[in-house]
Parts: C-alpha cells; structure tokens; sequence
C-alpha cells in the first residue's frame, strides 16, 4: 500500500510540473468513456426496441449481442469507401468531421461529481474544463453541428441529401432557439453558466430545476428530440421518404454521421440531468457529506446517481422512438416556431417570476 | 367546459401516453422471435417442402404429374412397351427442385401416391446442380431420418404412428 | 399594390422546378414503383407514374397453360392476398365450366379469403404505419399475421402462396384442431387491435398526418374507376361481396365500413373496420360450417366451351377481376385480369395534387398497391 | 510569448481565410473558409480572456448567421461560377491599400502595451462544508458573464437600448418585405 501511495506520489510530482498531462490523461479517459458508452447505446437502441415491438433484438455476437458494436464498427471499416462522381470531393471528405465533433467536444465541460480526494489531501476533479461559460459553450458547439449535415447533403451531388440537408438545417435552426431559451430558464434560476454552479444551485435549493421549470423541462424534452434528430421528428433521414442527408455515404464516413448521431444522444440526455434533475447530487439524500460520509464515497454516488439519472432519459428517449409516428417536414416547422418558441419565452417570464418572488 | 377540457388534453398529451403503455405492455409480453438455426420451427404435417418419389410405387406412364406441373419441371422417362408389362417403374425420373413451386398439383394427380411432399424446406445450396433430382436422389427414407410434426398439438409425432395421417387417408 | 414582382426581382429570384424521381428503388414505394414528381420546394405539382418494372407476362404466360397448370401461378399476382387471387381465377373457371361447387367448400373458401384478407389487411397496416413513421407497428402487423400464416400451413402446406382451392372445389378438410387454433387466434386478435387503434387513430401525430391528406371525392373516386377501401374511404358503398355476390357471402351478416372525406385517415378507419367485420364472417362461418362433400366433379382434362366469362372477387386491395375468352381447347385463347392496385395506382394522381413528399408516401401507403399485381 | 506566438498564428489564420473568402471561386468554399474564419475569430476572443464574446461570436456569427448563408448559397444556381471572376482593376489600388493598412496595424501592433493575459480555466470549486450559502458562494465570484452584463446595464444601458430598438426596427422591416401581399 505505501509503495503504491509512494509511486501516486512520484507520478503526482511529475504530473504537476507539466498541467498540460493532466489536461490530457483526463481528455482521454473522458473520450474513451464516451466512444464506450456511444458504442453501447447503438446496441441498447437495438436491443430495446426489439422489445418494445416483441422480438429480441440482435443478440448473436457474443453472450447477449454484447460484441455487437465491435461487428458493426469492423463492418464499417471494411466497407468500401465510395466517393460519388457528382460530389464535390473535398467537401465530401471533410462533412463527416464537421459533424463529428461538436457532440464530443462538448462532453468537456461537464462535471460528472464532486471532486475525488486523494489520501494526501489533494482534489481531482471529475471534468476536463469546468469553465464559467459551461453552457453558453455548449450551445455554440452544439449550434455547430448543423455544417456536417448542410455540407454532407450539398456536397453529395444527389437531390435525396439535399433535401435531407435542406429539412435538417431549417430543423435544427427552428430547435435551437426553444432549447436555448429552456436552458436559459435554468441559467437563470442558478445565476451562474458553470455546470457545476446550477448542480450546486439545486442542492442548495433543495429542488431540482424541473420543478420550477417544468414547462421549460418539456420544451427542453420534445426540443432536444427534434435537435438529435429522432422520431418524431427524425424528417433528416425519415428512411421511407427521404433517406436523409448521408444517402450517398458508405463505410467509415457513414459511420462518423452513425457515432456523432448517437454521441449526440448521449451529449443531450448527459445535458438534461445536470440542467434540470439535480446533476450528480443523489436524491432524497440532501448532503450524504453531512451524515459524516467520506467525500470519495459520495462522489462515486454521485458518478452512479448522474448515470442513472442520465440513463432514464434516455432511455425514455428510446421509448419515444418505439411508439411515436414522424411529424411532417411543415408541421414540425410549425410546432418548433409557432408553439415550442412563444411557450419557452412564457416559461422564461415565469420562472424569473418565481425567481424574484418566491424564492426571496 | 368542454373547450377547457379540450385544452387540457391537447397540453398533456393523454392520448400518447396512452400509446406509450402499449408498447410498454408489448415490452414485457413474451417475444416471437424464433432463433432459427439453434431453434427450428415446427411444422405441420401438410407442409409442402422438397418432393420426393417413391420410385417403385409409380407407374409412370400416365405421367399426370408432368402434365400437370405449371413449371415444366417434372420430367418422367417411361420404360419400353414391352418391359412395361411386367415392371411399370421409370427408367428415368428428373424433377428440377429449383424451378419447383411447391404448389403439390403433382402431388394431387398422382393415382397411387408415388410422389409426395417431404418436410425438408431447406433448399440453400452451393452448386444448383444438388437440386436436380433424379432416380438416385429422389428417393427418401421417411422413417430412418425424418419425423412429421403435429403442428397443431406441438407434439412431435413419427410419420407411422400420425393420427393425421390416418385422417387424411380416409378421406 | 400590385402584385407583379418588380423587374430586378423576377430576374434575380426566379425559382425553378425540380424533377425527383421517386423510386423504382425508394423504400416508401412498396417495390419497383417509380414515380416522377415535379416539385416546387416540397410540394409536388406533377406526378408521372412509371410501371412495368415487375412485369412477368403473366396474362400472355397464361395462354400456353392450360386452366389447371395455371392456377398457383395467379397467386403470385397479389402476393399478400394469394388465396384470393386464387379465389377469383378458380371461380372464373368454374364458371366458364359450369361447375358446381359444393357449399362446404364454400364455407371453406370463405374462411381461407377472409383470413387472407386480414393478412393483407396487417401487412398494409404494418407498412403503412412505417411509411408514416411508427416504426414497431410493423413488427406488431407481422406478428399478427404469423399466426394466419401459419394456419394456412397447417391446412394447405405452404404460408405465402398456397395455391389453395383446385378447379371445383377444395382439396381437403381442415386438420384436426385446425377450427380451434383458428378461433383462438380470432379471439387474440380482437384485443390487439383495439390496441393498435389506441396506439395510431387518437394519435395527434398520426391524425396530422392523415387528416386531410390525398383527397379524393366521392365523384372523381367513381371516375378513376378505384375500388376496395380506396373507393369505401371516399363513402361510395360498393363491395363486391354484397354488389355482385359469389361464393357464400350472401349467408353471412356482415356490414360495409364507409369513410367520408375519402382521405388517407378515412381509408385507414375503413380497412381497421373491415378487420373487424372479416373477423366477425369466419366466426359466423365457422359455426355454421355445413357437412358434406368437398371435391366438386371437376374433369381431369378441362376442355371449356367457346365463349367468354367475367368473374370478379372482392380482394384486399379491391375489385380483382379475370376475363377469359376460350376458343373451345383446354388453355385460354386470352386472359385479362382487372388487377385492383393497378387501376387505385391512377387516383394517386390525383391525390397527391399539392401535397408534399411525406404525404405522397402516405398517399401511397394509404391505397396499398402491390407492385406484383400492378406489372402483372 | 507563448500568448503572443499564438495570437500571431492565429490572426494570419484569420486573415487567410478572409482573403480566401474573396478569393475562392465557388461559392460554397468562400462560405466555409467564411465559416472558418468566424470560429478562429472567436479563437482570438478566446486567447484575450473575453470568452462571453467568443461563445456568442461562435454561437451568434458560426451557428446562426452562417448557416443561413449556406442554405442560402446551397440551394441558388451555381451554374455561372465557373464564368465569374473574382479578380478585377481595381484590385492593385485595393492591394496598395491593404498593404498600408497593414503596415499602419503592425506599427500599432508592435508600438503598444496589451494587458496581460490571464489564464482561462479556473477551477475553485472546492468542497467544504455543505452548507447553502457555501453552495452558492459562485454569486459572489467575478465572472466573465457577470462582468459584462453588469457593464451592459449600467454604463451602456443605453446604447444597449438602442440597438434591440435598432433590431426590432429590423425584423418589423424585414416582415413588411416579406409578407407577400401589402
């Protein structure tokens, strides 16, 4: 045990004097973390919808299907490559990776509990960045992601794309605005952009932000669905009408639209629990650190609470997509202008309401 | 009062969740996958699959069961006048499986019940060539290898002992 | 003001229409469908169809077999409804023949249709739903046809295309069990539809996008010469069950579902209600199935009189029609099928005036054609 | 120094991108390197401390204003570009110009003081005792958002005004444009 300690201590020592390690060990561990759970929640997906529509979902490769994923990416990469003659070459290399990254770049500036204790006393936290701007930079990454989808679809050279691109876009602009405006409510109520602030905002509270915010909480919901992309609102790639903006994409490239898709997924249902349902603070249980429990233990909790919390969303989001038919292209437009928008400002005016006048 | 209760129901969404506990109902209901290859479906006892010939029942020269295939794929070669006397067996008999639709039309015709359908339907070959029968191949041993299944009772039952069987005879 | 735009803007924001060709290999088409839309933005302003990619010769095929070796060829028409095809081509040449079909036999046709027509029914339900978006409504359409699928192995030996009724009346009895498995299965399904009905027709989603969409009058569906559900959704009642009666349909109580906009929503409602009353004629069928023969006298080697029939059943998708002139031998001088998807095909024209492309996938879902029975 | 190598790197990159944003033939690849351009502006914003203005340049310019620019040059005629030139007479006059405008910005550049440059991320949240007013001890910190608004609404209130007036002056014109019948 000491000879451990003394090795954490030397490999501590050699850590400090370069930050940037630190930065980068915690870049990796969160990126790996990441592409393990984008990996399985293709497979969740699967599996759960097959039993939403009583089958079993694929479960050949390996006990459960659980290899599955490692099938799909080998496919992926054996796949051959092709690059349309009517396409614009570099565009079309380059559109996967416009929308590759936004999802996992804004992975950076959650916090996923309260910060481990080493015995020697110092913190680690459990976030690459935790800036000040946490959410304000999350909404400009994510408004990014809509270039991959506009350029795939240009760039194609084939009419379905671009009418995938053209839905995608005119969506995903409509969505922005209510989800931003949802998010602001809970900016608001917690007076700070920092995520981890809004988390410690509730604890202190005593009540997570979907309460006061509920309505905001809906828009948020029936908003991110739209802005992943997702039945009922799925019109980019509604596969019986359109096929959507990466029709003309096969093996890694389509695999990159696949994995930023589902990383989008995750990203938002991550997003949902730190906003509005009390983060990584356990419920019922105000302050475990009040009842003499040590700060790791609490933190673990709290990395286990923040992945429940997240995996019920999604998984209601899974849920949505078993039942729900697909909006039409106008109607959705519609909805995300002419309903989503006016109900989030009235949720904005309220919950500043409340803000003053209740909570004073 | 009713423009209210109209409003309440188009902002609380009833009639989804309504259809999300159905297909939460149908999560928890048993599933109605059958794994195929580790887990082989039961058949009836009519099944139509590959057809096989009792070569030394047929008579083969009143070759119904050529004329009556819609395909063309029944080929019976009948033996010589003077050697069908005494011994009425085909010299050649050919059925193209490939081309076969299974329609048992050959199956009705036949007067003394040479050809029948057997129970194998898998008919995934590498070299098509397997799937031309002839005197050699058609033939099938019934007891040694294959049994009939009682698809309405779920109980595997050996051909012989079939109350099916019995049945359909008697009619 | 005047509504004319000004001289710079006509040059410089003129739109132009844009040519989408909507299969022969688009999943929303149901098979080989190629239709070419003219769009202005979404909205589809021309629809020009083109069929003939499915196109097997059949009606000419026809003429060099003879009626017998024909018959399990016409199941391949409509592939979903197969028995009732089968219906109608053994039903022409029973007529021609003059034969007499015993009225157990008959029963038992009318068992095998109306099944069949619940299949037919579930798998238009299952891909129309897709088509719209409701992705596990497939699986639970094709759930509830398997169990008929498997009925029809029990009885005739194969699921899809059984090649059911021979010239002159049936080939055999039900199996042992075969009459219990079958109300089991009708007593099943009730509920589950109820179900469906709960999870699309109160649908604010399913209601938006159907309500409305691909109208087609009651007059211009008369015109277009459609049948079926396509013609029952727009409130014209003809059925050819209770217009022209055949087999034994006249026995059974059953009502005509009619729909009144003749949208795609009322097109749906009709064919969930005719679930409904197919189930009710094999349980009225089935209780009172009579004794008796089965095989009518149908001759080994058909020869037919000179002269012409017309025989027309009510298949899932419509009015299904064979015409046959015979020269006096034993194969048709000339057959000509009246296939239902092919004539509702022309009123798409018509109802996909103005709509988008999601709705043309609806529309087309909504009069479900079998590119099979289309091509020939 | 290192701050400064960055900040170098960083403004040549932009200006690359400006000019390809004239430069290019096609439309599409002007918009991009347009797009480009725009996040690497709120790169600069980043490096001066300022990242309110960095996200919302990112957020505002990049994801809003740029992607209606796109759509709007995906879905034109691109048939003409390949007979239009982007270069013209007046580009030498346009070239001297640019040069002494570049010349005037490096004197500038190389002649003044900048404010040093604090470093971005900052991690204080630290656990102490779980106490409300602990928790929310972050109201009380100086933030980059907090200090801009508090500038905004107190000594630029006005101007601040006048812009949403300017804008709302703005969106009543671009409805009257676009309402088909007046």
């Amino acid at each position: 045990m000491d000879t451990l300690l003394n090795l954490w201590s030397t490999i501590e020592s050699w850590m400090l004097a370069f930050p940037v390690v630190i930065y980068l060990v915690k870049i990796g561990i969160l990126l790996g973390c990441v592409f393990a759970v984008v990996a399985y929640i293709t497979l969740a997906e699967r599996r759960l919808l097959g039993f939403y529509q009583s089958r079993l979902g694929p479960n050949r490769v390996g006990p459960l299907g659980l290899i599955q994923p490692v099938a799909d990416g080998l496919k992926c990469f054996l796949k051959e490559d092709i690059v349309p003659l009517n396409s614009n070459p570099l565009l079309f290399r380059l559109a996967p990776v416009f929308a590759f990254f936004p999802p996992f770049a804004g992975f950076a500036v959650f916090t996923f509990a309260l910060p481990w204790v080493m015995p020697n006393g110092r913190t680690y936290h459990y976030s690459v960045a935790d800036v000040d701007l946490g959410v304000l930079f999350i909404m400009a990454i994510s408004s990014l992601g809509i270039f991959g989808l506009i350029l795939a679809g240009w760039s194609s050279g084939s009419k379905y794309p671009l009418f995938g691109s053209l839905r995608s876009a005119s969506q995903m602009l409509a969505y922005e605005v209510p989800l931003t405006l949802s998010v602001i409510s809970v900016v608001m109520m917690a007076g700070s952009f920092r995520l981890s602030d809004i988390v410690a905002a509730q604890q202190a509270y005593k009540f997570y932000f979907f309460i006061p915010c509920i309505i905001g909480f809906v828009v948020y919901f029936i908003s991110s669905v739209a802005e992943m992309n997702r039945t009922p609102f799925d019109l980019p790639e509604g596969e019986s009408e359109i096929i959507g903006f990466h029709t003309e994409y096969s093996g890694m490239r389509f695999a990159f639209f696949f994995v930023a898709e589902y990383a989008n997924v995750v990203f938002i249902s991550m997003l949902a629990p730190a906003l509005f349902l009390g983060g990584y603070d356990i419920p019922f249980v105000n302050d475990l650190a009040l009842y003499g429990a040590h700060p790791n233990i609490v933190s673990i909790l709290g990395v286990c609470s923040y992945a429940a919390k997240s995996t019920i969303f999604a998984l209601f989001v899974i849920w949505v997509r078993a039942t729900f038919p697909r909006y039409r292209y106008d109607q959705l437009l519609k909805i995300g202008w002419l309903v989503l928008l006016p109900i989030a400002l009235a949720n904005l005016f309220v919950v500043a309401g409340i803000k003053l006048f209740l909570l004073k | 009062m009713e423009a209210i209760s109209k409003f309440i129901r188009m902002i609380t969404f009833p009639e989804l969740f309504k259809g999300m506990a159905v297909t939460a109902k149908y999560f928890f209901q048993r599933k109605v996958t059958e794994q195929y290859p580790d887990q082989k479906t039961i058949l009836p006892y009519r099944t139509k699959g590959k057809l096989h010939v009792d070569i030394d029942k047929c008579i083969s020269l009143c070759r119904f069961c050529e004329k009556v295939c819609p395909e063309g794929c029944i080929k019976v070669f009948p033996p010589p006048k003077e050697l069908a006397k005494t011994d009425k067996r085909p010299v050649e008999f050919y059925i193209n499986q490939e081309h076969c639709l299974h329609c048992g039309m050959c199956v009705d015709s036949c007067s003394t019940g040479a050809i029948h359908h057997s129970d194998e339907y898998e008919l995934v070959v590498i070299d098509f060539k397997e799937l031309l029968g002839d005197k050699e191949t058609l033939p099938y041993d019934m007891i040694k290898k294959h049994y009939r299944w009682n698809y309405l009772e779920n109980v595997p039952v050996k051909i012989k002992d079939s109350p099916l069987k019995e049945e359909e005879k008697s009619q | 003001m005047n509504a004319e735009k000004p001289s710079y803007m006509r040059e410089v924001l003129e739109t132009r229409e844009m040519e989408l060709n909507m299969g022969p290999q688009h999943p929303a088409t149901h098979g080989v469908y190629r239709a070419i839309l003219t769009l202005d933005g979404e909205r589809i302003m021309k629809l020009n169809s083109v069929v003939g990619y499915l196109h097997r010769g059949i009606e000419k095929w026809a003429e060099y077999r003879t009626y017998q070796q024909g018959v399990p060829i016409y199941d391949r028409l409509d592939y979903l409804g197969a028995v009732l095809n089968n219906h109608g081509i053994v039903g022409a040449v029973e007529k021609l023949l003059q034969l007499e079909v015993p009225r157990k036999a008959e029963y038992q046709r009318v068992i095998c249709d109306e099944l069949q027509r619940l299949a037919s029914h579930l798998m238009w339900f299952a891909t129309h739903a897709l088509d719209i978006g409701a992705m596990s409504v497939l699986f639970y359409g094709v759930r509830e046809r398997e169990p008929i699928m498997d009925l029809f192995e029990a009885h005739f030996g194969q699921r899809l295309l059984p090649n059911a009724y021979p010239i002159g009346g049936c080939r055999l009895d039900f199996p042992k069990g075969w009459t219990e498995a079958c109300r089991k299965f009708l007593k099943a399904l009730k509920p589950r539809i109820d179900d469906y009905e709960t999870l699309l027709t109160g649908n604010r989603m399913w209601r938006q996008r159907t309500i409305g969409v691909g109208v087609i009058s009651k007059e211009d569906a008369i015109a277009y010469g459609l049948s079926g559900p396509t013609l029952r959704g727009s409130g014209v009642c003809f059925d050819v069950r209770r217009s022209i009666p055949y087999s034994a349909y006249p026995e059974f109580d059953f009502e005509i579902p009619l729909g009144t906009n003749g949208d795609v929503f009322d097109r749906y409602l009709c064919r969930m209600k005719e679930m409904r009353q197919s189930i009710r004629i094999i349980e009225q069928a089935l209780d009172g199935m009579p004794e008796g023969d089965l095989k009518g006298k149908a001759p080994k080697i058909m020869r037919a009189p000179m002269g012409e029939v017309y025989f027309t059943v009510e298949a899932a998708k419509g009015q299904l029609g064979y015409y046959i002139v015979s020269d006096g031998t034993d194969k048709p001088y000339r057959l000509h099928i009246k296939s239902p998807s092919f004539i509702n095909l022309q009123g798409l024209n018509r109802m996909s005036e103005g709509a988008l492309i999601a709705d043309m996938v609806a529309i087309i879902g909504s009069i479900d054609i079998v590119l099979g029975e289309v091509d020939r | 120094m290192m701050m400064t190598v960055l900040l170098i790197i960083v403004g040549a990159l932009i200006a690359l991108f400006a000019i390809g944003v004239v430069s290019f033939k096609h439309p599409v690849a002007s918009a991009v390197s347009l797009l480009v351009g725009f996040l690497l502006v709120g790169v600069f914003y980043l490096l001066y401390g300022a990242e309110f203005v960095a996200a919302v340049q990112v957020m505002v310019y990049a994801g809003g204003i740029m992607v209606l620019y796109l759509m709007g040059v995906l879905f034109t005629d691109n048939e003409w570009i390949h007979v239009t030139r982007q270069t013209h007479l007046q580009a030498w006059i346009g070239l001297v110009l640019i040069l002494a405008f570049f010349a005037f910005f490096g004197h500038k550049l190389f002649h003044s003081e900048y404010p040093a440059i604090e470093n971005v991320a900052s991690q204080t949240v630290v656990q102490k005792e779980n106490k409300a007013e602990e928790k929310l001890g972050y109201l009380k910190r100086e933030t980059n958002p907090r200090s801009v608004s508090v500038k905004l609404f107190s000594d630029y209130l006005i101007p601040f005004e006048a812009a949403s007036v300017l804008l709302t002056v703005a969106v009543v014109g671009g409805i009257f444009l676009a309402k088909k019948e007046v």
